[in-house]
C-alpha cells in the first residue's frame, strides 16, 4: 500500500497544471484540457481519500466504532465526476463551436467586448451597430 | 367616557389618509384642483378624528397609552401591529393632521397636483403612524414610509430651475436618512432581540431591566445617530438646507412640521425610555451636539443669502433646542422638548408658508432680491413674516419661547450632561441672542427699508386663511402653554429612569 | 373688584392693539385713545381699591402651566406698587396716544409714509406689555411682557424703516436689550431649578425667610441684575438708548424715556427681598449706576441733538432710581421693610416719568416746529411759543432738580438713601453720594445749556408763529401738572414711598448745587459763549458727543468677531462639514470605476479571478480554526 | 423488528416517488417535450404547456408535502459499523438518530428544502412565461428543455444532502443555463456563454477538491455524518484539512450566488444573454445556488462555523459594497440589475456571518437567508418583467439604457407602478415593506450575534443600494415623451407581470411569510 501522500501530491500537481492550463492559454480548447486536468485531480484526490479506512482522517486514532457507508463513497463519488465531467465538455465544445461561428476563432482574446473594461466595450452595441449602418 | 370603547379611532387615523392616497393614486380622471379639495376634506376628517382621539385620551388620561388597537402581523420577529396614544403623541397628530389641512388647502390654489396630494396624505399617514405605533420594528416601519413620498415631493415639484438641483437635493435627504435610519434599524434589532419583544409599552415599563450596560449603549448610539440625522443634529444636518432650498412650499412645511419630529418623538419615546442606562453615556455628546448645532446654525443664518436656507439652518438651531431637552433627561428637559418641538412644527410651517408665497411672486428666495421694504408693498405678508420671524427669535409669549425656557432648564438642572450641564444651558441661551439677530437681519433687509417699484400682490384671502391657523396655534401656545405642558406632564416622568426625579 | 380692574388694565390697551388692527383703518386713533384712557381710568381704580382693600395676591390671567415638579401660575398680583406705576404708565400713554393722533396726521407720502395704524397699535400693545410688566405675579409671565415691550421698542424704533439710521437703531436696541435679558431667562431657569417657584410673592417671601440657597440667589441676582442693566439702558449695555431716539418723538417719551427703561428698577424694586440676600449684586449694581450717572450726564453735555441730548439723560435719572435701590442693603432702616427701602428710587420713576414724557413730548413739538432734531437749528422758542417754552422750561427744571418741581424731591429723597447709607459707613452709600452730587451739578448744567440753546438763542424761525395742533399741546399741559406738583404727593404719601426721607443737607446743598448750576450754564451766553459746551476743550466735546467712544468698542469686541465667526461658519459649513457629505459621491464614482477595471471581459481572467480568491479565503479560513 | 432493521441496513436504498415529486415532474416534462419534438418538430403550443404542466406538478408536489407536514427521507443507506474483532451490524450510535436518517439520506424534504423549491418553481414559471416570447420563441425546444433541467437541478440541489448529490445537482442546475445563454447566437451570446462556462469549470474545480479534502477529513459523504464528526472535535490537521475543504467547496459554490470575486461573469453573461434568461440567472440560478450554499455549511459544517462565518461576513459586506458601487454608475437597465443582484447576493448570505455555535443559530441564519431570497426573487421577477417588456417594445431592444424609461409613468402607469414598487422592494424602503422586512431579517442574526462591522457595513450599503434604485424610479415620473405607443401585453407577460406585482404586494402586506419561512429545525 502505497502511502496517502503520494497521490495527493499527485493531485496537487494535477490541479496545479490545470489551473495554470486554464489560466495561461487563450485558446479555449487548450483551456478546456486545462480544466480536465483540474477535474481530474480532485478525482485523484477522492479516490486516494477512499482508501482510508471509515471515518476518514477523523478516525485514524480511533480503531473502533466507525460506520462505513456501504456505497463506498470515493470511487462513486469519482464516477460521478467524470460524467460531469464529459457533460461538460459537451455542453464546452458546443460553445466552442458557436464562438468558432460567431467570430471565425477560439481565442479567448477575440470576445472581450462586454468587459466593460474593455477596449471594445460599447454601452449598448445593439443601437451603436443600428446607428452605424 | 373610560374603558375600551373607540379602539377603531387610531387604526382609521393612519388608514384614512393612506387609503386616500391610494385611491388618489389609482383615479388619474380627477382634477388636480379636485384632487387638493378631496385631501383637504381627507385631511380635515383626519383632523377631526384626531381631535376626538385626543379629547378621549386627555379624558382618559393622558399618563397612560390610551386607545390602543392591536393586532399580529409578523409573530415570527414579534412584531405586532399595535397603536396607541399618550399626552407624548397626541400633540404631534393633532399637529400633523392639521398641516396637512393645511398644505392641501395650500394646494386646491398653489399649482395643484394630485400626485402632490397623494404624498401629503402618504406622509401624513405614515407621521401618525409613527407616532402612534407601540411596536418598535412598526414604529420603524412607519418612520420610513414618509422617506419615498417626500424624495417625490423635493425632486418631482422641487424648485427646477437649475437643472438636475431637485434631484440632487431629494436624493441627498433620501439617501443620508435612509443611512441615518438602517443604522437606527440595527439598534433597533439589538434592542428586540436581546429583550425578547418589540412592545414599546413593555419595553418602557422595563426601563432597560435585563440589558446590560454596554449593550444599552451601543442601542443607544446606534438609535440616536439614525434619529439625529432626522432631527436633524449638528454635524449631519447638511441635508435639511438644500432640501428645504429646493422643496416646494409643500414639502417644506411638511419637512419642518412633521418630518423633523418623528426624529426626536423617536428620542422620547425609544431611546430614552427603553434606554436609560446608555443615554445616560449617550446624552452629554447629545447635548454637547444641540449646543454647538444652535450655536452654529444661529452664526451661519447670519450671513445666509437665501431666506429659505435660512429659514431651515434656523431649524436646525431649534431643533438643537429639542435635542438639548432630551439629552437632559429631566422631565422638564424633555417637556420642553416636546414643546419645543410642537412649536417648531407650527412656526416653521408658518414661516415656509410665507417664504413661498414671497418666492411665487418674486421666483427667488434670495434675501437681496426679495428685499426692501415688504412692510410697505405687501403689508399682510410682511406682517406674516415678523410675526414668524418674531416667533422664530424665541419671543417669550409666543409659542418658541417655552419649548426653550425649558429645555435650557431642563439643562440647567440635569444630572445626566454632567458638569457640562451649566454651561450648556448658557451657552443655549445666547443661542437666543444670535436667534435675534439673524431675524432682526432678515427684517432689516426684507421687511423694512424703502420699498423699490415693481410690486406683487399682497397676500390673497386664501393664503391668509392658509396661514392664519397656524398664526393663532403660534400665540395661543405662547400665551396658554397650560393645556400642553399639562399633557406631556405627567407622561415624561414615565419615560424617566425613576420617575425622573431631579437630585 | 381689585382684580378686575388689574385685568383690565392689562387687557384694554392689548384689546386696543388687536382691534386697531382687525377694524376700519379710520377708527385706529379711537382704538389706541380709548384703550389707554380705559388703562389709565383701570389703574386709578386700581389704585383706589388698592389702597382701601390691600394688595390681592393671584388673579387669574393666562392658567397655569406645569412644568417638571413645579407649577408655574400665569397670574396678576395687584398692589400699591403696582397700581402707582400703573397709573403713571396709563397716563403717559394716554398724553402720548392723543398727542401721536396729531403727530401723525395724515398718510404721509409714498416716500415716507406715517404707518400710524400699526403705530397705534404697537403703542398699545407696548402698554399692554408693560401693565403686564407690572402686575406680573411671576417671572415668566414678567418676561413675556419684558419681551414683548422690547418687541414693541423695537417695531417703534424702526417705525420710519425707510430710514437707515431707525433701522440699525432698531435691531440695535432689540439686542443690546435682549442680551441682557438672557440674564433674566436664566435667572428663572435658575430659580426654577434652585428655589421650586418662580412666584414673585413666593420668591420674595422666600428670601425674607432665607428658605433660598445663597448661591442660588446670588446667581439668580446677577442675571436679573444684567436684565435691568440691559433694559434701563446702564453701563455697559446703554448704547442703544440715544440710538433709539431715530424712533418717532412721542414713541421715545413713552417708551425711551417714561415707562420701559424704567421697568428694570422696577424689577428690582419689585424684588428687593430678593436682591437684599444678596448684597454683593447689589454694590455691582451701585457700581454701574454711578458711572452710568456720571458718564451719561457728561455725554448729555457735549450732544448737538435735543433728542440725544434727553437720552443721555435719561441714562442718567435711570442710574439714580437705580442707584438708589441698590443701596438699600447698606441702609439700615429699622425694619428693613423693603416697600420702605425701595421707596426712594419708585418715587424718583414716578417723577421722573412726569417730567421726562413732557420734555420729551415737548421736543416733539419743538422738533414739529423747526424740522430737525439738531440744536443747532433751534432758538428763539421764548419768542415765538411761549406756552410752549414754559413747559419745556418746568420739564428741564424737573429735570435739575431745582425746588419745588417734582424732580428735586424724588432726587433728593435718592440722595437721602445714599447718605443713610454713607452714614452707614459703606463705600457704595459714599459713592452714590457723591455721584449724584456731581451729577446734580453736570445735569444742572445741560438743563441750563439745553434752556438757552432751545428757549433763548439765535430765532431761526420765520417770525410767523408755528401753529400747534391742540391734541400735541393738550398732553404737555396734562404732564406739566404731576411734574410741578409731584412735592404735593408727599405731604400725604401712599404707603408705597413711605419710606422716603429728605435729609435737609443733602437737600439744601443739592437745590443750591443745581441753582447754580443752572444758573451757570444760562448765564452762559452772556459771558461770551453761546453754549457752555464750546467752553470745553475740542478733545473732550469729540470724546463726550461719542459718549466715550463705547460703541466703537462693542463694535470691536462683539459685533466684528460675531461677524467673522460666523463667516468662518459658514465656510467650515460648505468646506469640512458638508464637504465629507459631497465627497461621497465622487468617492463612489471613483470606488466604481476602479473596480470596474477588473471587467476585461476575458473569460480566463474571470476563471483568475475565482482561483485567487478561493486561495485567499482558503488561506484565511485555514488561518482562522 | 429484527428483519426490518436488517432490511433497513442492507444498504440498498429505497425511493420515495412523492417526496421526489418536485425533481421528477421536470424531468419527465423534459423528456415528453422531447419525445414531442422528435415525433413532431416545431410544436409551440403544447410543448409550452407540457413544459408548463411539469413546473406546476412540481409546484403541486412542494405544495402537498408542505401541507402534508411531514419530513421525507428518501435514497437512505443503512451503513455498518467497522469493530475489529467482529463482523456484522451492531447498534448506530444515538448521534445520527438511525431511526430518521439510517446511515445517511441523500435526498430528505425539510421546510428547508420545500421552501427553496418552491422559491425556485416560482421563478423557473416566472422565466418560462417570460421568454415564451422571447429567446422561447425560436429555440422552444432546446429552451424548454434546458430550462427544465436547470429546475430540476435546482430543485434537486435543495433536498441533496450529500455531497455527491450536492455535486451532481449543482452541475445539473448550472451547465443547462450556459445552453440557455448560448441561444442568442450571436458572438455576445458566445462570450456570454463562454464566460460563464469557464467561471462554472474553475469553480466546478474548486468545488470538487473541496469535496476531495471534507472527503479525505471525514470520511464520508453524507452531511449529516460529516456534521457529526466535525462536531465530535477533530485533531487539529484533520480540522485544518476539513475546513480547507469547506471554503473550497464554498468558493466552488460562491459563482453561482455571484459572491465577490466569485461574481465578475455576472455582468458581461446578463448583458449577452437573452433578458429572460438573465432573469432566470438571477432568481432560479441563484436560488440553486444558495440553497446549495445553505445545505452545505447549515447542515453539513456548522461545526466550522468559525472559520467560514467571518469569511462569509467579509464576503457578504464585499460583494454588497463592490456590487453597489459599480451598480451606482450603470446606465443600461439589465447591466445594473446585473451589479445589484450581485449586491443582493450579498444580502442573502449575509446571515450566516452571525453563524454561531448553537444549533439555533445556524437555523436563524438560514431562516434569514431563506427569507431574504424569497423576497429579492419575487421583486427581482417584477423589475425583469418590466424590463423585458420594455426590451421588446423599445427601438434599442436588450441594451436599453436607463433613459428609456424617462416619463414611463406618463404612457404605462401600471407597468411603471409595479416597477417602482419593486424596485422599492429590492432597495427595502416602504412602500416596499416586503424588502425592508426582509432587511430586518437578514440583519436580525449578525445584529444579535454583534458582528457590528459587518452589520454597519451593510446598513450602510442601504443607502448606496437606494442612490441607484431610486435614480431609476426618478426617470420614470420625469417628464418626458408622452407619444410613445402604448404596450400591448401578451396574456403570459400579463400574468408574470401582475403575478409579481401581486407577489410584491401580498407579501409586503402579509411579510409574516417572509420572517416565518423557517419556523421548525434544520435538516
Amino acid at each position: 500500500m502505497i502511502h496517502l501522500l503520494g497521490p495527493l501530491v499527485l493531485a496537487s500537481v494535477l490541479a496545479g497544471l490545470g489551473v495554470y492550463g486554464i489560466l495561461a492559454r487563450r485558446n479555449a480548447v487548450l483551456v478546456l484540457i486545462g480544466a480536465e486536468l483540474l477535474l481530474n485531480a480532485a478525482n485523484l484526490l477522492l479516490v486516494a481519500a477512499s482508501t482510508l479506512p471509515a471515518g476518514g482522517l477523523a478516525a485514524l486514532g480511533q480503531a473502533t466504532g466507525q460506520v462505513q457507508d456501504p456505497l463506498i463513497p470515493g470511487q462513486s463519488m469519482a464516477i460521478f465526476v467524470i460524467t460531469i465531467a464529459a457533460a461538460e465538455i459537451g455542453v464546452a465544445l458546443a460553445i466552442v463551436l458557436l464562438l468558432f461561428r460567431a467570430r471565425g476563432t477560439v481565442e479567448l482574446t477575440a470576445v472581450q467586448e462586454l468587459g466593460e473594461a474593455s477596449a471594445t466595450y460599447t454601452e449598448t452595441p445593439q443601437t451603436a451597430k443600428a446607428n452605424g449602418q | 367616557m373610560t374603558g375600551t370603547g373607540y379602539t377603531w379611532l387610531l387604526p382609521v387615523l393612519v388608514l384614512l389618509p393612506l387609503a386616500g392616497a391610494l385611491v388618489l393614486l389609482a383615479v388619474p380622471l380627477l382634477s388636480d384642483r379636485l384632487a387638493a379639495w378631496i385631501g383637504t376634506a381627507i385631511g380635515g376628517v383626519t383632523l377631526l378624528l384626531s381631535l376626538l382621539a385626543a379629547f378621549v385620551t386627555w379624558d382618559r388620561g393622558f399618563g397612560r397609552m390610551q386607545l390602543q388597537a392591536r393586532t399580529d402581523w409578523i409573530s415570527a420577529l414579534g412584531l405586532e401591529a399595535s397603536l396607541g396614544l399618550d399626552g407624548v403623541s397626541t400633540p404631534l397628530v393633532l399637529l400633523t393632521a392639521l398641516l396637512a389641512v393645511l398644505t392641501c388647502l395650500h394646494l386646491t390654489r398653489a399649482e395643484p397636483d394630485r400626485l402632490l396630494v397623494v404624498c401629503v396624505l402618504t406622509v401624513t399617514g405614515g407621521a401618525i403612524a409613527t407616532f402612534t405605533a407601540l411596536d418598535l420594528l412598526l414604529f420603524f416601519v412607519a418612520f420610513e414610509t414618509v422617506l419615498i413620498p417626500m424624495w417625490f415631493v423635493i425632486g418631482v415639484w422641487g424648485d427646477g430651475r437649475q437643472e438636475g438641483q431637485p434631484a440632487n437635493a431629494a436624493a441627498r435627504f433620501v439617501l443620508y436618512t435612509a443611512a441615518g435610519s438602517a443604522v437606527m434599524l440595527l439598534g433597533i434589532i439589538l434592542v428586540i432581540t436581546r429583550t425578547g419583544t418589540s412592545d414599546i409599552t413593555e419595553l418602557i415599563q422595563r426601563g432597560g431591566a435585563g440589558l446590560s450596560a454596554t449593550t444599552q449603549t451601543v442601542a443607544a448610539v446606534l438609535i440616536v445617530i439614525g434619529l439625529a440625522v432626522k432631527t436633524p443634529m449638528w454635524p449631519l444636518h447638511t441635508w435639511l438646507p438644500p432640501a428645504h432650498t429646493i422643496a416646494p412650499t409643500t414639502g417644506s412645511v411638511l419637512l419642518a412640521g412633521v418630518l423633523l419630529k418623528l426624529g426626536t418623538y423617536g428620542l422620547v419615546r425609544v431611546a430614552v425610555p427603553i434606554l436609560p442606562a446608555g443615554m445616560a453615556n449617550v446624552a452629554p455628546w447629545l447635548g454637547g451636539f444641540a449646543v454647538t448645532g444652535i450655536v452654529w446654525a444661529g452664526l451661519a443664518c447670519l450671513v445666509e443669502r437665501d431666506l429659505k436656507r435660512l429659514v431651515a439652518l434656523s431649524s436646525v438651531a431649534h431643533m438643537g433646542f429639542v435635542l438639548l431637552g432630551v439629552a437632559s433627561m429631566t422631565p422638564t428637559g424633555l417637556q420642553g422638548a416636546l414643546f419645543a418641538n410642537i412649536a417648531h412644527g407650527v412656526v416653521s410651517a408658518l414661516l415656509f408658508f410665507v417664504v413661498g408665497a414671497l418666492k411665487d411672486r418674486q421666483h427667488s428666495s434670495d434675501l437681496q432680491q426679495l428685499g426692501p421694504g415688504l412692510r410697505d408693498r405687501m403689508p399682510r405678508l410682511g406682517w406674516l413674516l415678523t410675526f414668524g420671524a418674531v416667533a422664530g427669535l424665541g419671543l417669550p409669549g409666543l409659542a418658541v419661547f417655552w419649548g426653550e425656557l425649558l429645555a435650557v432648564a431642563g439643562a440647567w438642572q440635569s444630572s445626566g450632561l454632567g458638569m457640562l450641564n451649566r454651561p450648556f444651558a448658557v451657552i443655549a441661551a445666547a443661542g437666543t441672542v444670535i436667534a435675534a439677530a439673524y431675524w432682526l437681519r432678515v427684517l432689516r433687509v426684507l421687511w423694512q427699508g424703502r420699498p423699490e417699484p415693481g410690486q406683487g400682490p399682497d397676500a390673497t384671502r386664501h393664503e391668509t386663511v392658509t396661514m392664519m391657523p397656524l398664526v393663532l396655534a403660534t400665540v395661543g401656545l405662547g400665551l396658554v402653554p397650560g393645556p400642553l405642558l399639562g399633557a406631556t406632564a405627567g407622561v415624561v416622568r414615565l419615560l424617566l429612569p425613576g420617575g425622573g426625579a431631579v437630585p | 373688584m381689585t382684580e378686575s380692574a388689574a385685568l383690565l388694565a392689562v387687557l384694554l390697551p392689548a384689546a386696543a392693539a388687536v382691534f386697531g388692527l382687525l377694524t376700519k383703518r379710520s377708527w385706529a386713533a379711537d382704538w389706541a385713545v380709548l384703550g389707554s384712557a380705559g388703562a389709565l381710568i383701570a389703574a386709578i381704580a386700581e389704585l383706589t381699591l388698592v389702597s382701601t382693600d390691600g394688595p390681592v395676591s393671584s388673579i387669574g390671567l393666562l392658567g397655569s402651566a406645569q412644568l417638571g415638579s413645579i407649577t408655574i401660575g400665569l397670574d396678576l398680583r395687584s398692589d400699591q406698587l403696582s397700581a402707582v406705576v400703573a397709573v403713571m404708565v396709563a397716563l403717559v400713554a394716554l398724553c402720548v396716544q392723543i398727542y401721536s393722533t396729531a403727530y401723525f396726521q395724515g398718510e404721509g407720502t409714498a416716500e415716507t409714509p406715517t404707518r400710524y395704524r400699526a403705530y397705534a397699535a404697537t403703542v398699545s400693545m407696548f402698554t399692554a406689555a408693560m401693565m403686564l410688566v407690572i402686575h406680573a405675579g411671576d417671572l415668566v409671565l414678567l418676561l413675556i411682557g419684558w419681551e414683548v415691550m422690547g418687541l414693541a421698542s423695537y417695531l417703534l424704533v424702526g417705525h420710519h424703516s425707510e430710514r437707515a439710521a431707525a433701522r440699525a437703531a432698531a435691531v440695535k436696541a432689540f439686542l443690546i436689550t435682549r442680551t441682557g435679558d438672557i440674564g433674566l431667562v436664566l435667572a428663572v431657569v435658575v430659580l426654577i431649578a434652585g428655589a421650586g417657584t418662580t412666584s414673585i410673592a413666593e420668591l420674595n417671601r422666600a428670601a425674607a425667610e432665607n428658605e433660598i440657597g445663597h448661591g442660588t440667589a446670588v446667581t439668580a441676582v446677577l442675571l436679573l441684575l444684567a436684565a435691568v442693566v440691559g433694559k434701563s439702558a446702564q453701563f455697559p449695555l446703554h448704547t442703544w438708548l440715544p440710538d433709539a431716539m431715530e424712533g418717532p418723538t412721542p414713541v421715545s417719551a413713552l417708551i425711551h424715556a417714561a415707562t420701559m427703561v424704567v421697568a428694570g428698577v422696577f424689577l428690582v424694586a419689585r424684588m428687593l427681598p430678593l436682591f437684599l440676600t444678596a448684597p454683593g449684586a447689589l454694590q455691582i449694581g451701585a457700581v454701574l449706576a454711578s458711572v452710568s450717572m456720571v458718564g451719561a450726564a457728561l455725554a448729555a453735555l457735549a450732544q448737538t441733538d435735543l433728542k440725544r441730548l434727553l437720552a443721555y439723560s435719561t441714562i442718567s435719572q435711570v442710574a439714580y432710581m437705580l442707584a438708589a435701590v441698590c443701596v438699600a442693603s447698606d441702609r439700615e432702616l429699622g425694619s428693613g421693610d423693603p416697600v420702605g427701602l425701595a421707596a426712594p428710587g419708585v418715587a424718583h420713576l414716578l417723577s421722573h416719568g412726569a417730567f421726562k414724557a413732557l420734555l420729551f413730548l415737548a421736543a416733539g413739538c419743538v422738533v414739529h416746529i423747526v424740522g430737525s432734531t439738531a440744536l443747532a437749528d433751534m432758538g428763539g422758542l421764548w419768542r415765538t411759543h411761549r406756552s410752549l417754552a414754559v413747559l419745556f422750561g418746568i420739564g428741564l427744571l424737573g429735570l435739575a432738580g431745582v425746588p419745588p418741581f417734582g424732580g428735586f424731591w424724588s432726587k433728593e429723597a435718592v440722595l437721602g438713601a445714599a447718605e443713610e447709607a454713607a452714614h452707614a459707613g459703606t463705600w457704595v452709600g459714599w459713592m452714590v453720594l457723591v455721584a449724584g452730587v456731581a451729577t446734580i451739578v453736570l445735569t444742572g448744567l445741560y438743563a441750563g445749556r439745553a434752556w438757552s440753546i432751545v428757549a433763548m438763542g439765535r430765532t431761526q424761525l420765520s417770525p410767523a408763529p408755528h401753529h400747534l395742533p391742540a391734541a400735541m399741546v393738550f398732553p404737555l399741559y396734562l404732564l406739566a401738572v404731576p411734574s410741578v406738583a409731584f412735592g404735593v404727593l408727599l405731604l400725604w404719601p401712599p404707603e408705597v414711598l413711605h419710606g422716603l426721607h429728605i435729609q435737609p443737607g443733602t437737600a439744601i446743598t443739592g437745590a443750591l448745587l443745581a441753582i447754580c448750576a443752572v444758573a451757570a450754564a444760562l448765564a452762559a451766553p452772556r459771558l461770551g459763549t453761546a453754549d457752555i459746551a464750546t467752553a470745553l476743550p475740542a478733545r473732550a466735546q469729540t470724546v463726550l458727543l461719542d459718549a466715550f467712544g463705547f460703541d466703537r468698542v462693542i463694535r470691536v469686541l462683539v459685533v466684528r468677531p460675531v461677524f467673522w465667526l460666523a463667516t468662518v461658519v459658514k465656510a467650515a459649513e460648505h468646506d469640512v462639514i458638508d464637504a465629507y457629505v459631497r465627497a461621497t459621491g465622487p468617492t463612489t464614482t471613483i470606488a466604481g470605476k476602479l473596480l470596474r477595471l477588473a471587467q476585461t471581459g476575458l473569460a480566463s481572467a474571470y476563471a483568475a479571478w475565482v482561483f485567487v480568491g478561493a486561495v485567499v479565503i482558503t488561506v484565511a479560513g485555514m488561518a482562522l480554526v | 423488528m429484527l428483519t426490518e432493521t436488517s432490511a433497513r441496513l442492507t444498504g440498498v436504498p429505497s425511493i420515495d416517488l412523492v417526496a421526489l415529486l418536485p425533481v421528477i415532474a421536470p424531468v419527465v416534462a423534459l423528456l415528453l417535450i422531447l419525445l414531442a419534438d422528435a415525433l413532431r418538430p416545431g410544436l409551440r403550443l403544447p410543448s409550452d404547456l407540457i413544459g408548463l404542466a411539469g413546473l406546476l406538478t412540481a409546484a403541486g408536489g412542494v405544495a402537498y408535502l408542505a401541507l402534508d407536514g411531514e419530513d421525507r427521507n428518501t435514497a437512505c443507506s443503512g451503513g455498518f459499523v467497522v469493530t475489529t474483532g467482529q463482523t456484522g451490524p451492531t447498534r448506530l450510535p444515538e448521534s445520527l438518530s438511525p431511526a430518521e436518517f439510517g446511515f445517511g439520506c441523500s435526498y430528505v424534504v425539510s421546510d428547508l428544502t420545500l421552501a427553496v423549491q418552491g422559491i425556485v418553481l416560482l421563478g423557473a414559471v416566472a422565466c418560462l412565461l417570460l421568454a415564451l416570447n422571447g429567446p422561447g420563441a425560436k429555440d422552444r425546444t432546446a429552451h424548454h428543455t434546458l430550462l427544465l433541467a436547470t429546475v430540476a437541478g435546482a430543485t434537486a440541489l435543495a433536498g441533496a444532502r450529500d455531497l455527491a448529490t450536492l455535486t451532481v445537482a449543482l452541475e445539473t442546475a448550472t451547465l443547462p443555463t450556459i445552453g440557455l445563454i448560448a441561444l442568442r447566437r450571436d458572438a455576445q451570446g458566445a462570450q456570454a456563454a463562454v464566460t460563464m462556462l469557464l467561471t462554472a469549470i474553475a469553480s466546478l474545480g474548486m468545488l470538487l477538491l473541496g469535496i476531495g479534502l471534507l472527503f479525505l477529513a471525514t470520511g464520508s459523504l453524507y452531511l449529516f455524518r460529516i456534521a457529526d464528526v466535525l462536531a465530535a472535535g477533530p485533531d487539529r490537521p484533520v480540522l485544518v484539512v476539513a475546513v480547507a475543504g469547506a471554503v473550497l467547496s464554498l468558493a466552488g459554490i460562491g459563482f453561482k450566488v455571484s459572491l465577490v470575486p466569485f461574481h465578475m461573469w455576472t455582468p458581461d453573461t446578463y448583458a449577452g444573454a437573452p433578458l429572460p434568461i438573465a432573469a432566470f440567472l438571477s432568481t432560479v440560478s441563484k436560488a440553486a445556488g444558495v440553497s446549495a450554499a445553505v445545505v452545505l455549511l447549515g447542515i453539513g459544517l456548522p461545526a466550522l462555523h468559525e472559520a467560514w462565518a467571518p469569511l462569509i461576513g467579509i464576503l457578504a459586506v464585499l460583494t454588497m459594497t463592490v456590487g453597489n458601487l459599480i451598480a451606482l454608475r450603470q446606465n443600461v437597465a439589465v447591466r445594473l440589475l446585473a451589479w445589484s443582484t450581485v449586491a443582493q447576493a450579498g444580502w442573502v448570505m449575509l446571515p450566516f456571518a452571525a453563524a454561531g455555535p448553537s444549533r439555533d443559530s445556524v437555523r436563524e441564519a438560514t431562516a434569514g437567508a431563506i427569507g431574504y431570497l424569497l423576497a429579492y426573487v419575487v421583486a427581482s421577477l417584477a423589475v425583469f418583467a418590466v424590463v423585458v417588456l420594455v426590451a421588446r417594445h423599445h427601438r434599442s431592444g436588450e441594451e436599453h439604457t436607463l433613459q428609456t424609461y424617462r416619463g414611463l409613468s406618463r404612457t404605462e402607469p401600471v407597468a411603471s407602478a409595479v416597477l417602482a414598487f419593486a424596485l422599492l422592494c429590492l432597495a427595502g424602503l416602504p412602500p416596499g415593506v416586503m424588502g425592508l422586512i426582509a432587511k430586518v431579517v437578514a440583519l436580525r442574526p449578525v445584529v444579535d450575534a454583534e458582528v457590528w462591522p459587518v452589520a454597519v457595513i451593510a446598513a450602510l450599503n442601504v443607502a448606496l443600494a437606494l442612490a441607484y434604485y431610486l435614480r431609476w424610479v426618478a426617470l420614470l415620473v420625469a417628464p418626458g415623451d408622452r407619444s410613445a405607443p402604448r404596450w400591448r401585453l401578451r396574456p403570459a407577460e400579463g400574468i408574470v407581470l401582475g403575478g409579481a406585482a401581486a407577489g410584491c404586494l401580498g407579501l409586503s402586506v402579509g411579510a409574516e411569510v417572509i420572517a416565518g419561512l423557517l419556523p421548525g429545525i434544520l435538516h
